[in-house]
């Protein structure tokens, strides 16, 4: 390996540490992911120039298919099926990496007939593990993103005794392997479990889950680089798959952090209980729901608010919080009022007492009859606990209590965001269909909580 | 269809049944308003304002010949003598504590609805006079108990000591009982509160007073958003809780009420007795024999080096917006009851059905009859 | 390999570890889809060990075709993995 | 040495020198004091609080025998009389109204201290009663003109209609009128301020009040923190501007002084007869001629619709605190100028010199002696 | 050399590297420092094994009175005299290094008379480059900062052009020795120029900004021990001289940025100016600026925290977002007070209006008197928008005006955080002594903005 | 030394400066001393060096006597760093 070659590689290894690290701030991702790109460009192309004149023409024409397929489904696909892609691209990965393990495997043992330093034996087992695991493990995350099989959690009893029982098996495979390289057998039964085992452990998790697994996958596929590396005894693959490995972690960690589940939980694969059933009793609603993160960058691409408290702001004393995200979307020149009806809350100009003492001026505070003729135009209207007071039944359903009692028409906006803790009812007690609209998306949670969380994503964008 | 808006006759009475910006609504819809001269001087309404809104301001003859007269407090007899036969009145009648007046009507055949009877469901929420007098009643409680204080509301620290703020001690978080602790809290009281219902717990907190929780108050029943009576085990438990509060309390302000019956004794002269000197409290259940034992009616008393203010009719010292508010309601009821053209009761419909006192010569309001058959 | 060169890996391969976990220490979690992808996409690094094995005389060997596999596979995940990247990323350009 | 609480006499007063608290701290410091029998009741201090605290509580008789006498509002030729020769006194004198007390004082070779006259720095801000007592009556004026208004602070949005936030114009951004923005601004007015000091500006603002700038306004001269007499130019505009403003105040509150000179009249008859039906105005420089032209001294004055509340003495009405606040003052005044063995006068020293009034039968005072022999 | 002692190196590599990253938070660095410790004894001891019997004695001699020499003075040294240790146990450092890669240069051409590899002579020039430098710059810095010659900067003409010459005469001479790795004169050359450099470029500045240059010659000698690394082919002094050589770079930018200085301006060793005059008149006073960040983290590592307001909160409006504050301090179990002078702002109780109306509850307002005991044992007081209420003036100068009346003793505590707009004055118009106190630190801007970004930053942690 | 072997020691270099950069990129001003006297400490790591050139026959050697000048100063370096180091964290104990 020519000196220039190896630099090449120091080069691209030193271009995917400084990639990663502008990936870190919106401003300089988009940059970040260039740099990394330029990179990969730097090792094929150095990599390419030790290739034989003959292998040239089907490697070329792999790297054209490839690039064509790649391309293709990267500029097909709708941005809310990114994590499905990702999830395809990196089982994809997963599977290369195995794949390049086992013809290392078959060159030396086969075409060779050489015997393997111990450091390769292993190496070539590891990525053949975290591989074949990757890869399967993502190809079910993929299916079940894409709805082609069940996204809630497939479980059945003996589950984790199952999997401990493939592990020692692989293991002990994997011993005799380190004995005996070239018994194809040991091998096979090697592919077979890492493979089973990458399914087994994903398809017991929720589809809510999904990101984490998907995240801790990547990590994977970074390691499997990282083990090919030590096979090839190649630097760069070293350098980028343990960055990859390390960073998936750590990202995996954050995002458990972001959804209140814990490492080991995942690590262990044990994870998949549901996530909050909504508690309605009744004509069930299905809702949609919306994160914290999606909330903000919804905030991010408006040009009006409407903000409708009511008593769950109360409750919360979210007022405060409520005027941040305020001054948050007037500093990006989104038009920002109230819409206070006359009895949200549970006393009259409860709301009032409570925004006057936040701050917020009087002219922000639009009356029900002023206001209700802007909610068509309207971009964005953020419900922070109110029910009763914008149940379409006042206007709808005869059968109602709260049947001809003026409401605030919410639901006419463009968007609407409800926060809530629950699918829990008002004073009045009833259902509200609102939350069931094509237009309207569920912001689960305390109040003061999700906003203010809400407000400090705002200030990073 | 005439309607007619009498000036108020009760002693201290300034508030007025319609406002000028509502009937200016009225006539919009068609109708006439004949408006007794002097009506609304003390709501600062003059008559040149009625004028301009396009009423007829004359004698009270001319208010007499209306097919509904307006009034905020109960008619007197001798304004039901001059009432024509088969007209109509509307007003807050509390009708159940007044059957000779209810006599007088039916013997006329007077058409009488009162709107302390509207039913407290959503959709009559804009014809909710006792909320929105109520309302009125708390934030001014606060602001008269304030005045009769000799100490400041709020924490102070300033170069010639620190003062402490106040302490206010409410009993009942209804509509006026949560005005009361808003208005307190604002001014930098520290807010403590006691109810019945177990509910108002998360009300109170929500506007920043403490809930003082008596144990045993899951035992309260609710009707219609009412508070009925109470077990005798838990106003005892009330009572000691009390006891051990009020001593150091500022300002005592009552609005436990109990619907048609007299209103629990939550403060007793013992309790009065207990309180520092200089201390304030303002009974606002003085009309329904009062949560304080001492306070008396319409009279400010000093007792023990404390001053009990037993005002009973609070909105009327915010006469202006009292009268704004309440025009709101009556006329909206007005509007569900009738066109231009008259009325056009609908019997079976709930609000009508919870506001109609004498029809055709009968009471027929069931709660009213319920009362004075007993 | 050398135990001395095996050592001399594993340092990298630790230094590179240690990288990888401060750079990713605090990361919004807008980015957090993002740089999955991204990440994902320098993971398919493997596709130089995929050109290497490719880089086989003869047609034969299931060393080469495995090998083939390998880097046409690699190459969606690289290629697609920066594009998606960058996709996700132009949707972050302030209006 | 021996202190004496005289029980203050002014029709109305109900404060008193010192608070149970500081005599406690006096006694530490080995003074003693004796207290005028009922001295603290108005400020709901009783007699028991007083003996508690360590003071004698005796006769007016024993009261006077003491080195030091206390008061609050100035002594009268009575009690002049009764003072033994060469003792001392202080209280709130405002000397150079009062030439003739000043002469038996100084018959008598009574040392006097007045505490109006503590100079404005830095570090005598704890003996300064201006303030302190302002501090109050700002607070005071504005629950004072919240009682009288027959409308409510806040923007009120409910089922029967929106009220609309009360309009408060405050006058004079000294210690009184920065008091008032606050509790105006909590209550939920809206609160706009005139005064001729431009960096009162920044003041209000930092109270949410909203300040009307004359233009022409750099030209006021500002000595010691008071604002001296401004030019009539300014005055002109000033009064422009407030035309246009108060027609739609509900509450007007002035408190605009200069020191030594007759108030400003900001507030003419002809503005008080273009404001609102029911509005309220609360003069609180009627003691030095007011700023509203048709304001009274402790009166209620109805005219043209208007409550015209010309309360002098408005600290009093929160006695309790005011006099804590009082006694504070008063007795860190003290203790600057004596020790238990008596006074200790550097008469070089700023606030020594700034207080002291008559000494060993003469007015020493400057600022007096340059008023008195105008 | 044997694999155990290559893993011990490994291993001392990662003690290092978790050491100093346990040194970024106050909690784990005193743990930190132990850690690097422990991979310095494994290091040492991996290398003792490989040393013969014969040199043993001396090395165990010359390792006692090392230890000796270090351990007296290291615990002998007053707290205050801190920076001038660290100055001369660096500049020792220093020297180690280049007599090190002068002991290699002797050895390879006097002893074993043989040629040297062209990275190895580069290398050995680099270190005694920078060693020496380090050294005589140390030296300097040390005896600057005790007094022994003048902390204020010695400036001379033609500071700048004889620095360049001697620079440049060092590479000429550099060249040669690469040319001819014999001549005893050339190496003479470089050692001369390298210590007389040190010392030219550290007289000229000032004794303020020393620990600037103190931080940036650690990197020196990091990087020194990193070029002896390269010419003993050694792989733990690679990691453990380039991780204090690039951290030495930024903690030195983190300390100009501190101090409001451009780190191009310290790497040309031309900095000396004194550091921002206070745009007041009359004698003014030397500052220490803080930053958003740096406050932030700040807040992050301490357990109690007094807030004391003045009217510059009034005029920002900042009550609010100090209740933000206040929540997040309180996440972290941080004791958080206000400390509420009498006559802080312009109205009796001014602060207490705006503290209520940020909901903020009263037992968190503590008065002066109860409060000014507490600071000594205060962490960290942040004042905001308060000035003559925290004036020592008023303690200890007779002439001030407002001497006499009672402060808040925010001086007291461990660290202070002034925010303010800038070096203005308070109501009483006079400067304040306390911003140029060693511990105050100060965060200027308005105060809102300031500490909502400070909030914002906290968040993030 | 390979060209190799030194691009290894290139690679351990950048990637250990990287981390050095990433390791300090925030640190709270009052940890700044004892970060530079912790780090410093570190950079004693010459100790090695030093003791590998004192590993020299005989006694006359220019070599020998360097590398003994450099033992002691890096051993006071090392020890001293440490042990102030120490002392300065200790005060930031929480109480
Ligand atoms: N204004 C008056 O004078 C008055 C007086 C009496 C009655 N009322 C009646 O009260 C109702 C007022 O309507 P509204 O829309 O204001 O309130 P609402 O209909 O009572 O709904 C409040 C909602 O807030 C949510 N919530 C409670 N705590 C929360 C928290 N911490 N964070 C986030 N959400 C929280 C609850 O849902 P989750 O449990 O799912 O979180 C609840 O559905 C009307 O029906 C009105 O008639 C009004
Ligand atoms: N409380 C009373 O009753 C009363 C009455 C009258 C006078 N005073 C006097 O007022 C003073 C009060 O002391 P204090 O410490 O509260 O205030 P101060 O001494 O007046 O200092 C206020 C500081 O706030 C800063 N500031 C102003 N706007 C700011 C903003 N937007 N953001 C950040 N900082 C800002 C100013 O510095 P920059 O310009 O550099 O930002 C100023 O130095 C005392 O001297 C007292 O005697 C008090
Ligand atoms: N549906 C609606 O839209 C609507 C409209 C208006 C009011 N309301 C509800 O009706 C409720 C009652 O309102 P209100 O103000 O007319 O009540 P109210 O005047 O009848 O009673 C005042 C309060 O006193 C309390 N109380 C009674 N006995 C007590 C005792 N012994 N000790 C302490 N407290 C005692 C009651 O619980 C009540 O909270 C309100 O809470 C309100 O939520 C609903
Ligand atoms: N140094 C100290 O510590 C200290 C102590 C107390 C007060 N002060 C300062 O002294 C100032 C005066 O305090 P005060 O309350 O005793 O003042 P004041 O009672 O003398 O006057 C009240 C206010 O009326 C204003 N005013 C005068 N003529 C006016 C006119 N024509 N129109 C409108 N406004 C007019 C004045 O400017 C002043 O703000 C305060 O602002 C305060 O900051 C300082």
């Amino acid at each position: 390996m020519s000196v220039a070659i190896e630099l090449a590689y120091l080069i691209a290894s030193i271009l995917f540490v400084l990639g990663m690290k502008m990936m870190n701030k919106t401003k300089s991702a988009r940059k970040g992911n260039r740099l990394s790109a330029l990179g990969m460009f730097i090792a094929i192309v150095a990599t390419l120039l030790q290739i034989d004149a003959i292998s040239m023409v089907e490697i070329l024409a792999c790297i054209v298919v490839g690039s064509a397929i790649g391309l293709y489904y990267a500029n097909k696909v709708e941005m809310t099926k990114m994590p499905e892609m990702v999830a395809i691209f990196n089982g994809f990965g997963g599977l290369a990496s195995f794949s390049v393990a086992l013809s290392d495997y078959f060159l030396r043992t086969e075409v060779n007939m050489e015997s393997i330093e111990l450091v390769t034996v292993i190496s070539i087992i590891v990525s053949v593990f975290i591989g074949g695991l990757t890869f399967t493990g993502s190809l079910v995350a993929y299916l079940k993103l894409n709805g082609n099989i069940s996204g809630s959690p497939i479980t059945f009893k003996g589950q984790h005794p199952i999997n401990l029982i493939l592990f020692l098996g692989f293991l002990t495979a994997a011993f005799f392997t380190v004995l005996d390289q070239t018994d194809p057998m040991l091998i096979i039964i090697l592919i077979v479990i890492a493979l089973v085992l990458g399914i087994l452990t994903v398809i017991p998790i929720g589809g809510a889950d999904m990101p984490v697994v998907i995240s801790l996958l990547n990590s994977y596929s970074g390691m499997a680089a990282c083990a090919t590396g030590f096979i090839l005894n190649n630097n760069v693959l070293i350098v980028a798959g343990s960055l990859v490995g390390a960073s998936g972690i750590i990202l995996t960690q954050i995002m458990c952090k972001a959804m209140n589940r814990s490492l080991v939980n995942v690590l262990l694969g044990g994870f998949g209980q549901t996530v909050n059933e909504a508690q309605a009793d009744g004509p069930s609603i299905t809702v949609k729901e919306i994160g914290v993160e999606e909330t903000a960058m919804l905030f991010d691409g408006v040009s009006s608010v409407i903000v409708v408290p009511g008593y769950g702001m109360a409750v919360a004393q979210a007022q405060h919080v409520i005027r941040e995200l305020m001054e948050q979307c007037e500093k990006r020149k989104i038009d920002f009022k109230f819409a206070i009806h006359p009895v949200a809350g549970r006393m009259p100009g409860h709301m009032n007492v409570l925004l006057a003492e936040a701050n917020i001026s009087y002219d922000k505070l639009i009356e029900m009859e002023s206001i209700n003729d802007e909610f068509p135009n309207t971009d964005l209207v953020l419900i922070v606990g109110a029910n009763d007071v914008v149940n379409p039944a006042a206007r709808n359903n005869p059968q109602s209590p709260i049947y001809g009692m003026p409401i605030l028409n919410a639901d006419k906006a463009r968007t609407v965001i409800v926060c809530k803790r629950s699918m829990g009812k008002g004073y009045a007690g009833v259902e509200n269909e609102l939350f069931g609209y094509p237009n309207c998306l569920m912001l689960f949670g305390d109040a003061k909580q999700t906003i203010t969380k809400v407000v400090s994503e705002m200030k990073e964008m | 269809m005439k309607i007619g808006v009498l000036k108020e006759t009760k002693t201290g009475e300034k508030r007025v049944a319609l406002s000028p910006d509502v009937i200016k609504q009225l006539i919009k819809k068609e109708f006439s308003v004949a408006v007794e001269q002097g009506a609304g001087t003390g709501s600062n309404f003059s008559d040149e304002d009625y004028k301009e809104a396009g009423a007829v301001v004359g004698s009270i003859q001319d208010v007499f010949a209306s097919d509904v007269l307006l009034k905020v407090n109960l008619f007197s007899k001798e304004e039901v003598a001059q009432m024509q036969n088969g007209s109509a009145c509307m007003s807050i009648m509390y009708a159940y504590n007044y059957p000779e007046i209810l006599d007088e009507m039916n013997k006329k055949s007077i058409m009488s609805f009162s709107m302390d009877a509207v039913p407290r469901i959503s959709r009559a929420q804009k014809m909710d006079c006792l909320s929105s007098q109520a309302n009125l009643a708390g934030y001014k409680s606060v602001i008269l108990g304030a005045n009769y204080l000799e100490k400041i509301f709020p924490l102070m620290m300033t170069a010639s000591g620190t003062i402490t703020p106040a302490k206010v001690l409410i009993f009942g978080a209804g509509v006026a009982g949560l005005q009361a602790v808003a208005t307190a809290k604002r001014l930098g009281a520290v807010v403590e509160v006691s109810d019945v219902r177990p509910e108002t717990k998360e009300q109170v907190e929500s506007l920043g007073g403490r809930f003082l929780t008596v144990e045993g108050a899951d035992e309260v029943k609710v009707e219609g958003g009412y508070a009925s009576e109470v077990s005798a085990e838990f106003l005892q438990k009330q009572k000691e809780l009390i006891q051990s509060k009020i001593k150091d309390s500022d300002l005592v302000i009552t609005t436990a009420l109990v619907m048609g019956k007299k209103s629990p004794i939550l403060v007793t002269e013992e309790m009065v007795k207990s309180m520092k000197k200089g201390a304030v409290i303002v009974d606002m259940a003085v009309e329904s024999g009062g949560n304080c034992e001492i306070s008396e009616k319409d009279q400010i008393v000093q007792k023990y080096g404390v001053t009990i203010i037993g005002e009973s009719n609070l909105p009327s010292l915010l006469s202006t917006n009292a009268s704004q508010l309440y025009a709101t309601n009556i006329s909206t009821l007005l509007l569900h009851l009738a066109t231009k053209d008259g009325f056009n009761l609908d019997r079976e419909e709930e609000i009508t059905k919870g506001v109609l006192i004498t029809y055709e010569g009968q009471v027929v309001h069931e709660f009213t009859n319920k009362i004075l058959n007993k | 390999m050398s135990s001395e060169a095996l050592i001399i890996l594993i340092y990298i391969l630790v230094l590179a570890s240690f990288l990888g976990f401060e750079l990713i220490a605090k990361v919004p979690p807008t980015l957090h889809t993002p740089l999955m992808s991204g990440s994902n996409a320098i993971s398919g690094i493997t596709i130089v060990g995929a050109l290497l094995a490719c880089n086989e005389m003869g047609y034969t060997t299931i060393s080469k075709w495995l090998g083939m596999v390998a880097l046409v596979l690699a190459t969606i995940n690289v290629v697609g993995g920066y594009t998606v990247t960058d996709r996700m990323l132009k949707m972050f350009k302030k209006k």
